[in-house]
């Protein structure tokens, strides 16, 4: 099945075309990848997806239900969550607080509760926090929940994002280039850490990543963008050796 | 185990603190009780101007503005129907206006809901667009109050003020609601809206991201803020029993902000520590106004030199102490403990 | 003519840079290659003295780390930055003028003349707000607007991002003139194929380390550079 | 915390010095003066204070032989920190009376603090008639309001024969609102006519508009009850456009800088005021305006004259009630009768005093003395 | 209100526009560099007015020299603000350097206060700015003349500076982009140390135009206009140089004309600047001349 669909979406700034006719589809439990060089779009696409850019045209779908246009917040409600290229933590909470955060939309006490510390308050806080630790537990951060948030190693920085992003409770989870700034021996950690994420926690996943080794083991699928367009789709080592693809990578070799 | 520990201390340390009030109820005399009351009063402005400032790190100017409001608000409402008929001798004041009146405790809270009120007017366009705005437009706003409050002479009696206002206020009133204002916001920080406003303070973007309605939770806290500043406002009008546009000019705003920036931005615990310095420290630096005899040296007295060294001490703490006293950090009890460990092991 | 030794750069917690070393000799065109986030800006950027660095870098024999970025320029380093950073509110002719801040200013309107030359379209539209222009001109507007300061080297951070591959190739044959008229070129890049083809010596960075260096025309055939690009395992 | 521990340690240094400060001279008398020495009100504040300073080196014992000592604190122009300062000064000073404040609304929030404490205070310059209304220990050594508009509205109609005038009222002060409704009230029952009435507020400096709103009336004299930085302003600005009416002000005017400031354009000026340097008619106060003149290179304003006075005063009720006790020195200062002061004859009836007014007017650059009004 | 009585109110609109506009330039150069808004400047303006004072009155220096002079030492006022209290605080949060120009702010206007007492100081008027022009009914005194002029000169001279210069040119390209304004070979910091001394000298002169038509000088007599041509600044779209003094003219007019029209309203005025800076803001959140770009200037 296929819970995220994009059709024919059209990204222009000031009149430039960032993104151009571009469509795509997820299948539910998948591993994908969109690749590209820098500037090919891929962000730009994640950024009309999860709903803080309006495309100029085109229409997505997520879950058979239209998102195009939606608030973020919105569409985070309806089980999409995304980590950033440059991590994104509130560096000033701790891991927990981070986490927790991402629970926030699944809130169900009120104002008032909060204030009076009403039992309903306080069960519920008592659950999100077990839900919390539990999670970080999974995702092993559970020795550094109470540390501040960039007083973390970059690993576990990006693990933190990961495990907030997962606290939303996401059908489908996008990774912009989780494996940005991370040495070898952390990149093929974290190749673990993703399928072991989607497994456990049964998410789609869609990545942006630049570090090929890491998009060829991990995703089974592979959509590559350049200048706005998509330009090849298919399993990885097809895509590898695609001609288009090798000269969008390495460049034209007689041009 | 340790959390009933330290609900029971926290219940403990405010019973002694009220003890404490007692006590100095019946024994200070009346200028420390004042001083005291000026410290409830600005530690609970600003505890919640912090909660817009520092902890949903939305840069807001608007004390003053809504202090004011709570002030001629309450104070209309606990001012006897005869009282306003006899002071309003420019203009009668509007009908019906003239002819309410409310108890004490009802009237703060009236001030304090009319200020939330128009503190959701002027939040609404206000919050669609991020940066510097807020700012601007709430430093603005106390303008618009001020001249609003002379010039209207048929609903605030203009520059004549109001007077005889009741002395409702004392240590009981100010500490009472400066308490409970500490634990409302303490518990609003505490909860899943107050780390929303932390995510918000800290990336704004992964906030939203995240699934945080930002607009609203901005609303919120800035709205609360407004409510006990308004509160606030009306507890300072009951205890200086008068009160004029010129009381509430943006010194007051920027003092507040002193505070929560000496105190750290963010930290309830700071503003709190701050407040009693800068509050109870200014009038400290009185001396520094008269001729100072130090082991026989005397130095002549300027007046007006406690505001030079108050400003000097003020861009100091910037470029030397940025992080306050407390940065971003709160009391808990359990650090109280960890401390005394630490020393013991050393 | 450039001699960095040891090079080591932070960003917070993020060491992005390890103790690089590499020589940028007179008249030839150095490239640095390697994916994305390898540290290939940052060493450009550590040279033109933007982030805070560790380590040596020497310029026609005088050390420049912890020198500021304008007494580096004057000495001669040049640097076209990533996205072209082009002021996009000023004229095209006020980006050049930009360009040439510390020349003499009877020596300006040869300046502009040379710029002209290399690029005729910029001649064309000198009045124009440079944000007007199109993404391949706005590269042609950046190289111009380094060429002014008369560098003697000229560093280009990633050049042919987001442009279509004719441009590509325009580009890249300028920078094959300039070289060729004299001008040394430190060149970092993400399409390794055509740096190499241009450029004499290359250097392949990856996590912030050099892991491979040699002469480009053996760098273009060499499987380990195929690999790090499109990742084969 | 290496922060706060250096601020505490400044703290301590300066909590040393206050009590070093505080702790001597034990045979002195303590009298606290209030006054904005800073904020936007600190010129009346620093005025007031220069004639204090002036009255006290003049008279600087009390009770045989000790010493006065005054306490002086900073209000801001702050109500706050007038209620402060007035109870830091009573119970913290221990004063055995307090001098002060200037502006009404600043007395009036010290005011209560005053009463219950049963001390004297005793105002230099607060017209405003509700300071002493239903208090027994506030007083004054300035008339009030009512008195001063009354008085202006009648010489405009009887001697200057102005059958229409016109009001321009700052809004932002209770003094000026307060007298132009009492000399309004006045001049419409001798027969007179306000034609326009305009507004403006405190800070002001453009009276362009009011001066047209005025000049389309047609007034046979302007009343403008402001204070001498708006007033000499509005006087350079109404002969610029060709506004030639008298202007006639209230004490607020009495100040040097009206004419240094106003030029050639307030010649004319006529202002009802406290006292005049020139018709000083007790030899106090014409001792106090030669020590004055000496000091400052200037005439005293009226605000220094009443610090002066407010001093005066005081150390007469203090003389009087032969101790320091508080309650004696306010029931002294309640009864003063007859005093011949620097503002004149000083008579107070429930804190107000029974005293003439002055008409002054700007003529060649000088303040002169037109005629005394006897209440 | 007959026409010529219009005229007049607005050649007095024009004029006290034209003040509002020189202070607002200097506000939006500095928010167009650093993104801080300089509380100090209305008081910066005020001892800007301070030294005309003293060069005239104690140093007896004639009027323009005086002016000469106030212009030049409120510019290295300007730096040294910026030097001792700003710079340590460039990489620092904005609430920070926000704070310590509020600090400045306060430091000035008592420092004033201590030295110099509260009580107005006259400033002298020279002779040619004393007069009037009568045309045909309108009164037209020689500073309402003059401050307009004066203020579009310097908008002339410095636009002139700004896009005709490179020291100009590298204003412009700072407010859009440090790092890459480093790279041309720019000393940045003695740029942004420029922008400083020419919004100071402006202000100065703003403040002597200031003390000319309004001459009573005291410590505390920047901060309402301060404030109000900061409301210019950003009604003309913050860090827009024609903008600022556009968005001084409206405030300067409307101030007066609303005034003029409707008496009753006088006391109002003092919002009127900010009661339009928040109905702009409400629909045009960029400023009238701002545009959605990062550019500035």
């Amino acid at each position: 099945m296929s819970i995220l669909k994009c059709d024919d979406l059209i990204m222009q700034f000031g009149g430039l075309a960032a993104v151009n006719h571009f469509s795509l589809s997820i299948e539910a439990g998948t591993i994908k990848g969109l690749i590209g060089p820098n500037g090919a779009g891929k962000t730009t696409v994640f950024n009309m997806i999860t709903g803080n850019y309006k495309p100029t045209s085109g229409n997505i779908t997520f879950f058979n239900e239209s998102i195009t246009g939606l608030k973020p917040y919105k569409i985070v409600a309806r089980g999409m969550a995304r980590t950033f290229q440059n991590i994104r933590l509130f560096s000033n909470l701790s891991v927990l607080d981070n986490v927790l955060v991402g629970f926030h939309h699944k809130i169900k006490y009120k104002l008032y509760d909060a204030v009076m510390r009403l039992p309903r308050f306080k069960s519920e806080e008592r659950i999100m926090h077990e839900t919390c630790l539990q999670l970080l537990d999974r995702v092993g951060l559970k020795d550094r929940a109470y540390l501040k948030a960039d007083e973390l190693p970059y690993g576990d920085q990006r693990k933190t994002e990961i495990a907030r992003a997962l606290a939303t409770g996401p059908k489908l989870l996008l990774l912009d280039e989780p494996a940005a700034g991370m040495n070898p021996q952390e990149t093929t950690d974290l190749m673990y850490f993703i399928s072991e994420i989607r497994d456990k926690f049964d998410v789609t996943i869609l990545l942006i990543e630049h570090d090929m080794r890491f998009v060829m083991g991990l995703c089974e699928d592979v959509t590559v963008l350049d200048h706005g367009e998509k330009i090849a789709e298919g399993k990885p080592a097809d895509v590898q050796k695609n001609q288009k693809v090798i000269v969008a990578y390495l460049g034209e070799p007689d041009a | 185990m340790n959390k009933t520990r330290n609900s029971l201390l926290t219940i403990a340390a405010i019973v002694v603190f009220f003890i404490f009030l007692w006590y100095a109820s019946t024994h200070f005399n009346k200028y420390s009780i004042r001083i005291m009351n000026d410290v409830a009063i600005f530690m609970m402005l600003a505890v919640s101007y912090n909660l817009i400032n520092g902890v949903t790190g939305q840069f807001s100017l608007e004390p003053n503005g809504f202090t004011a409001i709570g002030a001629y608000v309450s104070s209309l409402l606990t001012l006897t129907v005869a009282q306003k008929h006899a002071m309003f001798i420019i203009v009668p004041m509007i009908h019906p206006f003239d002819t309410w009146h409310l108890p004490f405790l009802a009237a703060l809270i009236v001030g304090g809901l009319v200020t939330s009120v128009i503190a959701f007017v002027l939040a609404f366009p206000v919050f669609r667009v991020r940066g510097d705005y807020l700012a601007i437009v709430t430093l603005g706003f106390g303008i618009v109050i001020r001249v609003f409050s002379t010039n209207a002479i048929s609903l605030t009696n203009g520059a004549l003020g109001l007077k005889g206002i009741s002395e409702s206020t004392n240590l009981w009133w100010s500490w009472g609601w400066a308490v409970f204002s500490i634990i409302i916001i303490m518990r609003l920080v505490n909860s899943g809206y107050g780390r929303a406003m932390k995510a918000i303070r800290d990336d704004e973007d992964a906030a939203i991201a995240m699934g945080i309605n930002s607009l609203k939770i901005k609303m919120i806290a800035f709205i609360t803020s407004a409510f006990f500043e308004g509160v606030a406002g009306g507890l300072l009008a009951h205890l200086i029993t008068t009160i004029s546009p010129t009381l509430f000019t943006f010194f007051l705003t920027f003092n507040l902000l002193i505070i929560i920036v000496v105190g750290g931005l963010g930290s309830m615990t700071g503003s709190i520590i701050a407040t009693v310095m800068v509050v109870w420290g200014s009038e400290l630096l009185r001396v520094v106004d008269q001729p100072m005899h130090i082991f026989s040296i005397t130095i002549p007295g300027v007046p007006g030199m406690r505001m030079i060294l108050f400003s000097v001490l003020l861009i100091a703490t910037m470029i030397f102490a940025r992080e306050g006293i407390m940065g971003q950090r709160e009391f808990s009890w359990n650090s109280f403990f960890n401390m005394f460990r630490a020393r013991k092991q050393r | 003519m450039l001699k960095v030794n040891n090079l080591n750069v932070y960003y917070g917690v993020i060491h992005a840079l390890k103790g690089i070393s590499f020589n940028v000799p007179e008249g030839k065109i150095i490239t640095l290659i390697g994916s994305n986030g390898a540290g290939k800006s940052s060493t450009l950027k550590a040279i033109a003295g933007l982030v805070h660095t560790k380590g040596s870098i020497k310029f026609l024999g005088s050390e420049i780390v912890g020198t500021k970025t304008y007494t580096i320029v004057r000495k001669g380093i040049a640097k076209v930055p990533e996205g072209r950073k082009i002021f996009s509110n000023l004229t095209i002719l006020e980006n050049l003028r930009m360009g040439g801040f510390n020349r003499e200013y009877n020596t300006l309107e040869r300046g502009y003349d040379e710029v002209f030359d290399l690029f005729p379209i910029l001649k064309e539209r000198a009045k124009q707000l440079a944000g007007t222009l199109s993404g391949g001109e706005q590269q042609m507007l950046a190289l111009g607007r380094a060429l002014m300061s008369k560098p003697t080297l000229l560093m280009l951070d990633e050049p042919s991002l987001g442009l279509a591959p004719k441009i590509v190739s325009e580009v890249f044959g300028i920078i094959k003139r300039l070289n060729s008229n004299g001008m040394t070129i430190l060149l970092v890049e993400q399409n390794a194929a055509q740096a190499l083809k241009i450029s004499d010596y290359g250097y392949v960075l990856e996590n912030g380390k050099i892991i491979l260096e040699d002469k480009s025309s053996n760098l273009i055939t060499n499987e380990q550079v195929r690999k790090s690009y499109l990742g084969e395992i | 915390m290496r922060f706060l521990s250096k601020l505490l340690f400044i703290f301590t240094i300066m909590l040393f010095a206050g009590m070093a400060s505080s702790s001597s001279f034990a045979k002195t008398v303590k009298v606290g003066v209030v006054l904005p020495m800073t904020g936007p009100i600190a010129s009346f504040g620093q005025s007031a204070w220069k004639g204090v300073k002036i009255a006290r080196s003049l008279e600087p014992t009390v009770l045989n032989g000790r010493k006065l000592k005054l306490i002086l604190l900073d209000n801001k122009g702050d109500k706050v920190e007038t209620a402060n300062a007035v109870s830091r000064l009573i119970f913290d000073n221990k004063v055995s009376a307090v001098i002060g404040a200037v502006a009404s609304g600043n007395t009036m929030s010290g005011a209560p603090i005053a009463e219950k404490a049963h001390v004297a205070m005793l105002t230099p310059a607060s017209t405003n008639p509700l300071v002493t209304k239903g208090m027994k220990y506030i007083s004054r050594v300035c008339f009030i309001d009512p008195f001063q508009g009354k008085v202006a509205a009648e010489y405009v109609y009887n001697n200057l024969h102005a059958k229409t005038a016109a009001v321009v009222v700052d809004m932002a002060q209770d003094y000026s609102v307060g007298l132009a409704r009492f000399f309004m009230k006045t001049y419409r029952k001798l027969g007179g006519k306000i034609v326009a009435r305009t507004f403006m507020q405190t800070g002001d400096v453009d009276f362009s508009a009011q001066i047209a709103v005025i000049k389309s009336h047609h007034p046979d004299v302007i009343y403008m009850p402001t204070y001498y930085q708006s007033l000499a302003l509005f006087a350079r600005q109404a002969r610029q456009f060709g506004l030639k009416q008298t202007i006639m002000a209230g004490d607020g005017a009495s100040e040097e800088a009206l004419i240094k400031v106003g030029g050639k354009a307030v010649n004319g000026l006529t202002f009802t005021n406290h006292f005049d340097p020139k018709a000083t008619a007790t030899p106090l106060g014409k001792k106090f305006v030669k020590l004055y003149k000496t000091k400052y290179h200037e005439d005293p304003s009226a605000m220094a004259a009443l610090g002066a006075d407010a001093y005066f005063v005081m150390a007469d009720a203090i003389n009087r009630a032969g101790s320091t006790n508080r309650k004696k020195i306010n029931t002294a200062v309640r009864a003063t009768k007859d005093f011949k002061g620097v503002t004149g004859i000083i008579t107070l009836v429930n804190g107000d005093p029974v005293k003439s007014a002055v008409i002054q007017k700007v003529e060649n650059g000088k303040f002169v003395y037109v005629t005394t009004i006897n209440p | 209100m007959n026409f010529t009585e219009v005229i007049q109110q607005l050649v007095n609109g024009i004029s006290l526009g034209s003040l509002y506009g020189l202070v607002a330039i200097g506000y939006t150069m500095i928010y167009g560099v650093l993104r801080l808004i300089n509380f100090a400047h209305g008081d910066v303006m005020m001892v800007g007015t301070y030294i005309a004072l003293f060069a005239v009155t104690t140093f007896l220096l004639p009027w323009w020299a005086a002016f000469i002079l106030a212009m030049v030492l409120t510019a290295f006022l300007g730096i040294a603000i910026d030097t001792i209290a700003y710079k340590p605080l460039r990489k620092a949060s904005r609430i920070s350097s926000l704070i310590t120009a509020i600090g400045v702010s306060f430091l000035l206007e008592n420092l004033f206060l201590v030295l110099f007492g509260g009580v107005p100081k006259a400033f002298p008027i020279p002779k040619i700015f004393a007069g009037n022009f009568n045309v045909g009914g309108v009164i037209l005194p020689v500073v309402n003349i003059f401050a307009p002029i004066l203020a579009l000169v310097f908008l002339f001279i410095l636009l002139q500076l700004l896009h005709h210069t490179k020291y100009g040119m590298a204003m412009r390209s700072l407010s859009l982009d440090i790092e890459t304004t480093r790279l041309m070979g720019v000393n940045v910091d003695a740029v942004i140390s420029l922008v400083f001394a020419i919004g100071s000298a402006l202000a100065a002169a703003g403040g002597i135009m200031w003390a000319l038509k309004y001459p009573s000088l005291n410590p505390l007599m920047g901060i309402l206009p301060g404030l109000k041509a900061f409301a210019a600044a950003v009604l003309g779209g913050i860090g827009d140089v024609a903008g600022a003094a556009i968005g001084g003219f409206i405030i300067g007019i409307s101030e007066i004309l609303v005034v003029a029209l409707f008496p009753e309203l006088a006391g109002y005025k003092d919002a009127l600047a900010f009661l339009i800076l928040i109905l702009v803001l409400l629909f045009k959140p960029t400023g009238i001349m701002g545009k959605n770009l990062g550019g500035r200037f």
